[in-house]
């Protein structure tokens, strides 16, 4: 053999730890920094990641990864996808790229903290590739995107999303800077990788490239299913993590975790991932319901990889499982209805044939979101455009930032979950966004929602216009609906058809 | 219900990679038939991925790989097209594995 | 007289919506003025019936001309909006 | 409101549309990417008096080195992911084509058995040295107020783990022709104990714990990394070429072809800096007191280090040239 094989060498790559003197462990290893779990580095040192990788094998692999993805994108650039896309479909991108780019930049330095002060050898290497992999997506969707800004003005959202105060967006800086860049090195492992990317990117990135190959946009389905192979690798930081803290009688902080990360996930995903699959992606091109991708993702795969790791299901296992059948149709509902305040142009999505879809996917849509839409609807045919906009806020969360929502129509269940805490009234949309706000209330208090800050004279003047140009979003950026309401003649004829058989 | 199935979706003991569409998915597909002989192995072909599982336990050999393949292959190379997987996964010079500790 | 922030869950409705009343603001006014954002936009109307304002849990209503100043309310809290047959 | 104004696309991000230059890719995917900076009160969405957006606030925001907007920093080779992987494969292939072919060669049974033995005291601990600049940069880089500072810092950690990765490999390889020498064995011994390690094991330690970002990105750069650039990778080159050990030498030569990128992208640093009044004063007083430390480190090594006469006053003279 001229050349040894990796594990010949691996170990020694990783054997990294060693006993400062000049300075003390704790202050190496800050314990707010490095998790506070009372191990000492021996602990650590036992620390074994499933899935390796060694530098110059991840040169070259990620090297001939980026060949594939800009290859693809090269050779599609004249096909005029965006051009000739569904605007709906166009809805989806720019949704995507606006709230995913620079969060998944922002994920590098959550891998690097992990790196500089994981007290785990193994775990310091595999997040220096995961810090690489972060950049890579942050570029990468960046870089694809931007060969459209010239054509429409929403998709400068795809780097600016993370400069404003859209609602959206404090939703999702919320939730990614609680579970990656406020934390320790630990917690990041169990929060970041082992809840969020062994389970949701798979949604976004699995499930959205199946659609998006349905819907001929093979660019966007090669670029985001190849960015899932780096996730598939530097997912696995965590998993060894969870192990030692079990082993080490920590099943509790490390479940606990869990499940504060995987029910923030869920709530993002919901206004994210759930209209863009049941509501943009045209009718003709969804491989599958939200609930179905949910259902095969996080069900079916990663909550049995939880269990098989030593977990349990999370404590609101049967909260959850319901909301599958019901949240995103009201995140969806509320960010067309209040869309301009999005930089995307919602599709309704609520033909004859979408709603027979939706009822075959959602028995009893047509009774509760159903009721909603009729309304809405009945406003377009008659031109009373004025009611079909909003005219306050809707309450938001005070932990996962989105509106307060439940089942409308003849299922009404809608419900407030409020706490008093400090002296202050808190409102949360579900009995588990209370308990995870209650884990740690002191992370959480002292932020202002998008309602608070209403209240608290700073948005001007008190109305859409002051709104709007808090949330940094203008005319040319605001949303609007994705075919101009251009669905509703489809009413307007059966009314007429009905009309006629009346007379 | 439907939350009953939904519920239900967990209890499985599926294990094996979710490949991107292509060649080495192919490879993967038949190198998974050949390296688990007394193994079921499941295909669910999404078009922008590919499910190839079995049950509880699946190994895949580089050797296999590359035979399927035509061409030379370096078990880390699956990497390249490995989008995701079910189960845990334990990875080795020439063969990689993916099962379960548990039973549901 | 005081600008007063509550939030309204409408029946039929979907989501909590903020909604500024005054002091001085009568149950009937409250209702009134959560009705505003809710039907006619996504909840149909039903002019055979009014609207009735209690506390989020509770079964009975406030009164109708009671105050939101004698209602006892926290800034921001939750009431709910029902619809009442008139003679009920 | 009567006459609204609606915003018609650019053709480039509007953060970049003022300038008159057609954006490259890399200003394109590289440049304003942190959103930590949108909120004085709280760099993340998250209770401002949060224990980590305190941090940042003393320690990114608050540091003493100033600048208007260090969001205008560019690094001069316009390093981005992709050309990082395209650039470091071909260095890889070149680096793994020399341990293949040297193997072929037998050239560590050509090696001196007292090299040897040096190798195992001198160079295969090195791993551990590599990591902390690994490290390191993985700090500088996670609390660096602009994502083109923090990117260099990135790519940075990635070659010293590279670094890191050569060595442990040839630790093996070594190990298999040298059974007596403590190889993949004694390095943490090495590490902690030998006196030519010390130095550079306690500027390690304590330039790990320097938190503020300006202190923490100069100790760094200009004074820690360039004591370990000149001392074991080039001088220890030059004792393995007197020594018959040619791939060590080309070895070491492979990674200071990393150096070099790192120092141009420092030497930018550097002058940017500069533009504020006060810095100047400011990074020469944390020069004057981190350099003893790091002359000390570089003494104690160099001062092991066989056949390199002046091979510690080269070392520290060459580190003085990174001066601004």
């Amino acid at each position: 053999m001229a050349l040894l094989n990796r594990m010949e060498w691996y170990n020694l790559a990783r054997t990294t730890n060693w006993t400062p003197t000049y300075v003390t462990e704790d202050e190496l290893f800050p314990p707010s920094l490095s998790g506070d779990f009372d191990l000492p580095l021996t602990a650590w040192e036992v620390y074994d990641e499933p899935y390796k990788q060694t530098y110059p094998e991840y040169v070259k692999v990620q090297r001939e990864k980026d060949a594939g993805a800009y290859s693809v994108k090269a050779a599609l650039e004249r096909s005029r996808i965006f051009e000739n896309a569904d605007p709906g479909w166009k809805s989806v991108m720019k949704a995507h790229y606006g709230a995913i780019a620079r969060g998944e930049y922002a994920a590098a330095s959550a891998e690097a903290r992990m790196m500089r002060f994981s007290k785990a050898p193994g775990m310091r290497n595999m997040s220096t590739l995961g810090c690489m992999d972060e950049i890579r997506h942050g570029q990468m969707q960046l870089y694809f995107p931007h060969e459209h800004v010239s054509k429409d003005r929403q998709m400068d959202w795809a780097f600016k999303a993370y400069d404003t105060n859209e609602w959206a967006m404090i939703a999702a800086r919320h939730f990614f800077d609680d579970i990656m860049m406020t934390r320790d090195a630990i917690s990041v492992s169990i929060m970041l990788t082992f809840s969020f990317e062994t389970g949701f990117t798979n949604m976004q990135f699995l499930g959205l490239a199946a659609d998006a190959a349905e819907a001929g946009d093979h660019t966007f389905a090669n670029l985001i299913s190849s960015i899932q192979t780096d996730e598939s690798r530097h997912a696995q930081i965590g998993g060894p993590a969870l192990k030692i803290l079990i082993a080490n009688g920590k099943k509790a902080e490390a479940q606990k975790r869990v499940d504060i990360a995987l029910w923030g996930a869920w709530k993002l995903f919901s206004v994210l991932t759930g209209p863009i699959m049941d509501y943009y992606t045209p009718l003709e091109h969804r491989k599958q319901s939200f609930k179905e991708f949910m259902e095969e993702w996080i069900v079916a795969q990663f909550e049995r990889a939880l269990t098989d790791m030593g977990l349990d299901l999370p404590w609101y296992w049967d909260i959850f499982l319901q909301e599958l059948n019901d949240t995103h149709h009201g995140m969806h509902l509320g960010s067309y209805f209040w869309r301009p305040t999005v930089w995307w142009n919602p599709a309704a999505g609520v033909t004859p044939e979408e709603r027979a879809w939706l009822e075959e996917k959602y028995p009893g849509w047509n009774e509760t979101w159903g009721e909603c839409w009729d309304v809405f609807i009945d406003n377009v045919v008659d031109g009373n455009m004025e009611k079909t906009y909003p005219e306050t806020l809707p309450y938001v969360c005070n932990m996962c930032q989105l509106p307060i929502l439940g089942v409308p129509g003849k299922k009404w269940n809608v419900k407030d979950y409020p706490l008093d805490y400090n002296g202050r009234l808190y409102h949360f949309g579900s009995e588990v966004d209370r308990w995870c706000f209650q884990q740690d209330p002191e992370r959480y208090a002292g932020h202002m929602s998008i309602v608070d800050r209403f209240l608290a004279g700073m948005i001007q003047p008190m109305n859409l216009e002051g709104a709007l140009k808090y949330m940094n979003i203008a005319p040319g950026e605001c949303g609007d609906d994705a075919h101009n309401y251009a669905w509703a003649e489809t009413y307007r004829a059966l009314r007429e058809t009905r009309k006629a058989a009346n007379a | 219900m439907s939350t009953q199935k939904s519920a239900q979706a967990y209890h499985n003991n599926r294990v094996g990679p979710v490949m991107r569409a292509g060649d080495l998915a192919q490879a993967v597909i038949e190198a998974a038939k050949i390296d688990n002989p007394d193994k079921e192995i499941f295909v669910d072909d999404k078009r922008a991925y590919i499910r190839i599982h079995a049950e509880h336990e699946m190994i895949l050999r580089q050797a296999t790989i590359e035979e399927e393949l035509g061409r030379p292959f370096r078990m880390n190379d699956l990497e390249v097209d490995l989008s995701s997987f079910a189960g845990q996964i334990e990875s080795h010079d020439d063969s990689v594995r993916f099962y379960f500790t548990t039973k549901v | 007289m005081a600008l007063f922030p509550l939030t309204s869950n409408f029946e039929g409705d979907f989501v909590l919506q903020l909604v500024p009343v005054d002091t001085e603001n009568t149950m009937d006014e409250v209702a009134a003025a959560a009705a505003v954002h809710s039907v006619g936009r996504r909840v149909r109307n039903r002019p055979d019936q009014i609207l009735r304002v209690r506390r989020q849990g509770d079964t009975d209503f406030l009164p109708r001309n009671m105050k939101v100043s004698e209602a006892g309310f926290k800034p921001t809290e939750t009431v709910e909006i029902i619809w009442q047959a008139p003679n009920a | 409101m009567s006459e609204v104004q609606v915003l018609k696309p650019q053709k480039t991000w509007s953060h970049l549309a003022a300038r008159r230059r057609k954006p490259s890719e890399y200003d394109i995917v590289s440049t304003n990417l942190h959103y930590n900076n949108r909120d004085a009160n709280a760099p993340y969405e998250l209770a401002p008096e949060l224990f980590m957006n305190q941090w940042y606030k003393q320690n990114t925001f608050g540091t003493a080195l100033k600048h208007a907007d260090w969001n205008a920093f560019r690094d001069p080779d316009e390093v981005i992911y992709r050309t990082y992987n395209l650039m470091q494969d071909g260095q890889e292939t070149y680096v793994f084509g020399l341990f293949d072919q040297f193997n072929q060669r037998e050239h560590d049974k050509s090696l001196d058995a007292r090299w040897a033995g040096t190798l195992a005291r001198l160079y295969t601990p090195a791993r551990y040295l590599f990591h902390t600049l690994q490290m390191a940069s993985a700090y500088v880089g996670q609390v660096s107020p602009a994502s083109t500072i923090t990117n260099c810092h990135y790519f940075q950690m990635a070659d010293s783990l590279r670094w890191l990765s050569h060595t442990a490999y040839r630790t093996k390889e070594l190990s298999l022709t040298f059974t007596d020498k403590g190889l993949g064995q004694d390095e943490r011994h090495y590490w902690e104990q030998d006196s030519a390690w010390q130095g550079f094991r306690e500027l390690m330690e304590k330039v790990l714990t320097v938190w503020d970002w300006g202190e923490a990105i100069i100790v760094l750069n200009m004074i820690a990394k360039p004591a370990v650039d000149e001392a074991v990778l080039r001088r220890l080159g030059e004792a393995a070429r007197h020594n018959g050990d040619v791939l060590l030498g080309l070895l070491t030569d492979a990674q200071l072809m990393d150096v070099a990128r790192h120092r141009r992208w420092l030497a930018a640093f550097t002058k940017m800096a500069l533009e504020t009044e006060g810095n100047k004063e400011l990074i020469q007083s944390w020069i004057e007191k981190w350099q003893p430390l790091a002359d000390k480190a570089i003494d104690a090594y160099c001062s092991a280090l066989p056949d390199v006469p002046n091979a510690a006053e080269a070392a520290k003279t060459a580190t003085r040239e990174l001066g601004f």
